[in-house]
């Protein structure tokens, strides 16, 4: 048992894998697998995924869970992947039947006792950009279950980048969610940043938490905005992952430390896939 | 599923007995214990750790590791816990297991090597080290180690002096000869030599006009450097008496016969365990259905027993 | 389509102007001839034909060919219709073609070097020599030409002074410092160096346990060697002034491109030809795309490019 | 234009792909494709091909062209293939619609006048083992439409390895063919050579030819009767190819020829590709 959970190395069915191109030309997969075992499997974990069977490429993709679901004694695990090279077009080419190389759960996961605090809850703000989002379902989910405020601020290049958008409506309710794209096909013009400042501003010093998944230049801007407001923030990253589970160390990240008296090192490199995924912004060493 | 200590699939190395000859390749299994929720490493022939220094090392900056058609480069860095904390916070677990535990053991000077062997000498249930000789040597010019034979057997021996367990010396496929390496290294005293190091490599990223890893070049491993590594250790084997432990893309039953079959007394599996990470479970299932099926003894009976004209 | 002599594309190598950067690579065209069916020779910046020997070669025995993960092994054994018939029976077919005409040479003394470049003066529209060093030198013991700075040196300037045309050396990746080869071939007078010729493998049959190639070990091509071919032409250009021409895994516009950027003036396209004959074709419109795309007047802006701190 | 047809390099899609397992637990998959351009393809020639689009393996396989339809402005191309290795593996997963990288028609034909012959037939002897049957449907088609006298000699591990058995029945009739398996599931128990032998025996000088295509013993001990017995046989060669169309000198073989006087060399190397894939016996230095 690793500290988060369970990890199983299992190759498992495709239960659904619905392919759908954005209007900015991007496309997506929405991918539904079905496992023997109900591992746990926790928001923000993921997992390592790879079309079964094929010679190239070597490696497994990392995938955030987005979703679950106990199917009797199985559990079925959701995903969402953006189609970019060789190891997701693999991914596209499958279809119900085919089978998947999984391993997982892997990864830590965001610490939703700190939203709900030792007093009072904390404001969840949510904050995803693009493919960043399926990492933060689940959370919602969780959050919500535990009655604590949460809202959520997704951005995307245009409207069908705004992954789950649909089912993160039907959860929070539309009033709970602000929408940013670049080309303003849907919700505000501009990047996601501006309405999470207004609703930072908004909360005028009332305990909040930022937890935030998307691509690097927002989670700075993120990480930048929550060092101007004075809110705590955890981010989610992402890193080149050989293995997933802690042994190549090719997913380092730079974390600041307490440096010994006889360093002159004021950071140390930390896994994503086992330190992380998710870490507390002011920890990282940008 | 064959009995793991079938004893067709033990094999002796430098006097130390192995279970069988699979083992994990440095950088790629952690300290051991990384795996040990994913596979059964008492079933592993041999854990190589992640390359030790007398210090722990920071590693390098990211991105570290690039996918390419076939393989992988990395450029970790050899980012690691140091050899003290590896003989205090981790031998004493992975001792436990039934398994032949072998330190990858680096640095970059001959003292450092020294140091880091000093240290691990302390540590209880240590089988042999494995030398990797790949490093720079910043004192003598910044040339790699295993670059050169005089360079690779100073180190050999100096080594030798300091361990009281045997050691097996870790060949560079980045050479013009690597049996006039080996040839050094055996003299030297090598006990054994493991084979291969990765390949040098690079990658650009045709975007940004930059190197897709920080340290610019990597270390290219994965079944694309298979045929390189084939062809040193069927070299190596015709140039020196001591045993080989062969290593590069082995990924399969078939792909660890290959290298038996060209000379190997024991295989490493390396980058496989990220994409496949039970591949040495069925490694060493395979080869012990392999002897089975071919009424094979011992798997020695196999080793270096190419057929050449 | 965009127009194959496109002025963007133009490039210039030791005096010689190439339509475009894209050739095909020795031994997997033919004597270019044998392609005219697939592709439209006229679009190709050059074409480096089969190696010549002054003499006639029989080549190797079967097997000779072997498919790995990601590339392929081949030991043709340099089979070959001698120069004489190259410049009699090919050349004056060939060289209607609108390309340039790069004969790939080789020997196993300097001696048969300058033979075989004798007999190619008297043939009329050959644009410059690609020597093939990773022959033996028998002469001198029987290390190959490419795997001493000094014998490459020695090889260089022998044909040098017989060649009226330029010369392009081509290096072997199985050495240990692929940098000091260049200086020294640069230092003997090469007009350019191409890089890299296939680098050494074996792969061997489990059940038979003989070598799969019946010359035992064989050159490495394809997608598999890319990263260190790249990593060659990034060390060479660091290394050395004279142009570079990229070899080695090239098989899509992006990978020309990473060669480029790494310091090669022109590639060469291998073994994609075989499967995908029309892989040179689609990188000269690529390349013309990519051009066009990000505003560049010449290819020429980008060799070179690799942005490194 | 070749030798002997037109080359084209075209992605064409599957018209029917269907797998059949023999007893012996080989696999055959019996591939249909559609060209877009009819062009000439004879007997004995091959194609190139590969399932588009994949990584890995990197090379096309050769396969003997098994039959060729003409549909309209189109022309469907048929092979049988055994289940062997990474290639045919890949061929396999095809489903109708899919694509297929296509090079072809290569290699030369057989010499079909030679058993017209000058004044009367010959009769001809078609031997086939394994998936070389299917190299020799267009012959024996050919041979039928040429009025030539044809039997056919077809050998395999079991019943369910004579590849297209139904098809030469239906083409030759029953009593033209003579079957032999290892197994002796369908026909005589044993190799084709022996009915092959008793044939030669029974023409009793009448003028006969061979055209022989499968596994290398079987052409060895093919090329040893037609010697024994003075018939001229011609055999359709198997090498690993990288190209199929002459370039790149791996498909070697060892062909006889008339030593110049300065030379002691007994053989030169030609290639199967392109001077193959049927050679006469005579000629091979084996
Ligand atoms: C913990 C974690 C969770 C993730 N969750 C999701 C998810 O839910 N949905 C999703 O679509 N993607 C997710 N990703 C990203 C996903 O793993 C990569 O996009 C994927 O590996 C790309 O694979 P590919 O074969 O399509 O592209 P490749 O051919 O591997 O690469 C395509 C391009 O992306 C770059 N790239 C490759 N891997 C990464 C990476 N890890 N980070 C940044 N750039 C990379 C390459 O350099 C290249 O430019 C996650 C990544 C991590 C680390
Ligand atoms: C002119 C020609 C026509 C052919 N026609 C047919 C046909 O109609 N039907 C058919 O099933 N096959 C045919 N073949 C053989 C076919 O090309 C090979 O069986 C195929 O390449 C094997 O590919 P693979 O990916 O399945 O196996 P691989 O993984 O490539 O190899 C599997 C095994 O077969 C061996 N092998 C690979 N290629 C060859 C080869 N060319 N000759 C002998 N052994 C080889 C390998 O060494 C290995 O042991 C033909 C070959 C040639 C040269
Ligand atoms: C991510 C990574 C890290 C590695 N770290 C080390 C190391 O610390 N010491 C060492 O000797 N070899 C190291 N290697 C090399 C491997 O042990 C092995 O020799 C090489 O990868 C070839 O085997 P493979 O193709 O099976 O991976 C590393 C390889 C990889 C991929
Ligand atoms: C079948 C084959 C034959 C080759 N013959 C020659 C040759 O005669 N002379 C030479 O210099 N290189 C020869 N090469 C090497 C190629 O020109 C090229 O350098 C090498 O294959 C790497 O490029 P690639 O990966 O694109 O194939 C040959 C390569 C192959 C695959
Ligand atoms: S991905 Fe391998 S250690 Fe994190
Ligand atoms: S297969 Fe390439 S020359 Fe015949």
């Amino acid at each position: 048992m690793s500290a988060f959970g369970k990890i199983i190395d299992a190759v498992v069915p495709v239960e659904r894998n619905e392919i759908v191109r954005s209007g900015s030309s991007r496309s997506y997969g929405y991918l539904r697998l079905r496992l023997d075992e109900p591992i746990p499997v926790l928001p923000g974990q993921f997992a390592m995924l790879k079309a079964h069977g094929i010679h190239e490429p070597l490696l497994r993709r990392a995938m955030a869970f987005y979703r679950q679901e106990r199917m009797g004694e199985k559990l079925d695990v959701e995903f969402i992947y953006q189609i970019l090279g060789r190891g997701t077009q693999e991914l596209a080419k499958l279809a119900p039947g085919d089978k998947v190389d999984f391993l997982g759960s892997l990864g830590n996961t965001y610490d939703i006792n700190f939203a709900a605090g030792r007093e009072a809850s904390h404001e969840a703000l949510l904050v995803a950009g693009g493919v960043g989002s399926p990492a933060v379902f689940m959370l919602a989910e969780e959050l919500l279950k535990r009655e604590i405020p949460t809202r959520l601020f997704l951005g995307g290049a245009s409207h069908g980048d705004l992954c789950g958008l649909n089912d993160f409506t039907a959860l929070l309710g539309k009033e709970r969610i602000a929408c940013a794209t670049v080309d303003g096909s849907y919700g505000e013009q501009g990047f996601v940043t501006a309405p999470l400042e207004r609703q930072l501003k908004a909360l005028a010093g009332k305990p909040a938490v930022i937890y935030s998944c998307g691509p690097d230049p927002m989670l700075h801007a993120v990480a930048k905005l929550a060092d101007a407001y004075e809110v705590p923030a955890q981010l989610s990253l992402e890193a080149p992952m050989g293995c997933g589970f802690g042994v190549c160390v090719g997913c380092a990240v730079a974390v600041k430390h307490d440096c010994p008296a006889n360093s002159s090192e004021s950071f140390v490199y930390k896994k994503v896939c086992t330190d992380g995924p998710v870490f507390w912004s002011k920890e990282l060493h940008w | 599923m064959t009995n793991a200590t079938n004893s067709q699939l033990e094999v002796e190395i430098a006097g130390v007995r192995f279970n069988n000859p699979v083992w994990t390749a440095s950088g790629t299994c952690g300290y051991g214990l990384d795996m040990a929720e994913l596979i059964d490493l008492n079933k592993l022939g041999g854990i190589c750790t992640k390359g030790l220094s007398a210090k722990p090392m920071r590693g390098n900056a990211p991105w570290r590791i690039v996918e390419t058609h076939g393989g992988m480069l990395n450029a970790i860095g050899l980012q690691n816990i140091g050899a003290r904390a590896f003989v205090a916070d981790k031998l004493p677990e992975l001792r436990k297991y039934d398994t032949r535990i072998v330190p990858n053991v680096f640095g970059y000077t001959i003292e450092e090597y020294i140091e880091a062997i000093q240290i691990l000498e302390e540590g209880e249930g240590i089988h042999a080290y494995e030398l990797n000789i790949s490093c720079p040597n910043v004192k003598a010019g910044g040339e790699s180690f295993a670059n050169d034979a005089r360079q690779a057997a100073a180190v050999t021996e100096a080594v030798k002096k300091a361990a009281s367990r045997p050691v097996i010396v870790k060949m560079s496929p980045n050479v013009t000869d690597v049996a006039a390496v080996a040839r050094a290294v055996e003299s030297a005293g090598a006990d054994a030599l493991s084979l291969i190091n990765t390949a040098v490599g690079m990658a650009i990223d045709i975007n940004t006009r930059r190197p897709r890893l920080a340290n610019k070049t990597g270390g290219l491993s994965g079944p694309a450097i298979k045929p390189i590594a084939v062809r040193c250790v069927f070299q190596a084997s015709r140039a020196v008496k001591i045993p080989l432990v062969g290593i590069g893309g082995i990924a399969t039953t078939e792909d660890a016969l290959e290298f038996i079959i060209a000379g190997a007394s024991a295989i490493q599996v390396g980058t496989a365990n990220f994409y496949d990470p039970s591949a040495s479970m069925k490694i060493v299932d395979g080869l012990a259905d392999y002897c089975q099926r071919n009424g094979l003894k011992s798997i020695n009976e196999l080793v270096g027993s190419v057929v050449v004209d």
